[in-house]
């Protein structure tokens, strides 16, 4: 399955991308699936998802705080706690 | 009436807007943020705020209904900047329009605190001695928490 | 910053004036209060708004002194309009400028709910039926009394 | 002593009176004496004054709610609950 994903503030800096899409294994069907693939993509990656930083997920456009299920088409945002208003 | 946007706003010409509502408006409550300086060890020369635009509204006007489900008022607007502002300019403006002044108030709070710590903004400090994304504050949390059912 | 006024106000200039007291100011809350119209039994034609001139300002100071000395705020702005005010008219403003938005919510909720029953002012309404004096509420009681320590 | 007296609202139109000078006795040198003193002056005055209306106090400007201490020069003023804002 196709899954967009988008990074911002810091998280878009210290990976240096800002959106792509990714081509899925099917099996691989929800948000921690998606973690431990990106956490597989080497140091950078991996020090990201898994230090001490706190990053925030949301699945078309909704923060999610647990496991979430994804689906062909979604869109997932990783970014670090929001800072406006 | 959810607004986000590069261009500045006018404080009165919402509360003006949100009394226009009709004459049951007794109470327009309004916060108005600013750009703070920093006035002891750095100095801040800009601001900028990114955002999630295809989140951004959607996540604004959710805090604005559940503010009106919670709380008997008749309007929230909210409008949030977003680029590159500098110190005292506004950044942000909630405005509640109410028959009675303490749901305003209690509207208009909540709007601000959720905002602060759910709505997908994020601040980079353009200081003298260099950039510096914004950490989120515990304070920030601990208000937002006061609001949850 | 106290003003007791036949003429009406602009909200958005005084909350320009608040923030302009500097670049530390990063929130400014105000509440506009205007005149309600009854649509369901009675027709409001006016309101006329007496007041005590001598004590008014002095009453309305000390609780702009209070606000400052109970919460860390940079400035209290009040204006009460007083004399014949129509339907939607505005009758008061309140805004409060500092740096953290806490404090100015509290301190601008404090100020005019303790107005509500401290402050010299006595409204009468104009009605098609007659005139009549408002009755103080007892829900303005309350609120006030939450104030007291 | 002397003492200005001033009513408001809905009591100066009871009274038919917005303000007075009086010359008071000097041994009543208290608000409960001062209303005494009033109420002694007919019906419509003791109406006003004692009936289950609410009237409030102000000396020289403040508001006091318990017997006040009156000095010559004193402003004393009456009136209903306040209802501004």
């Amino acid at each position: 399955m196709k899954i967009k994903i988008c990074y911002f503030a810091k998280i878009r800096e210290q990976l240096d991308v800002s959106e792509e899409q990714l081509i899925f294994p099917d099996a691989c069907d929800n948000t921690e699936r998606l973690l431990e693939f990106l956490q597989a993509r080497g140091e950078r990656w991996s020090q990201v998802f898994s230090s001490d930083q706190k990053v925030l997920k949301a699945v078309n456009h909704e923060i999610v705080s647990e496991k979430c299920a994804l689906n062909d088409g979604d869109e997932v945002a990783f970014f670090p706690p929001v800072t406006g208003g | 009436m959810i607004h986000i946007q590069h261009d500045d706003f006018d404080a009165g010409i919402e509360i003006e807007s949100l009394r226009s509502i009709g004459s049951h408006i007794g109470a327009v409550v309004s916060f108005v943020g600013s750009v703070r300086e920093f006035s002891d060890v750095r100095e801040l020369i800009a601001l900028e705020l990114e955002h999630y635009p295809k989140m951004t509204q959607k996540s604004l006007e959710s805090i604005a209904a559940e503010a009106k489900s919670r709380w008997d008022v008749e309007a929230v607007k909210i409008i949030h900047r977003v680029g590159r502002l500098l110190p005292s300019d506004r950044i942000v403006f909630v405005g509640i329009a109410s028959r009675h002044r303490s749901e305003a108030f209690l509207a208009c709070e909540f709007v601000i605190d959720v905002l602060k710590t759910q709505a997908p903004f994020w601040k980079k400090e353009c200081l003298s001695s260099g950039d510096q994304w914004v950490d989120a504050k515990q304070s920030d949390d601990k208000k937002s928490l006061r609001w949850e059912k």
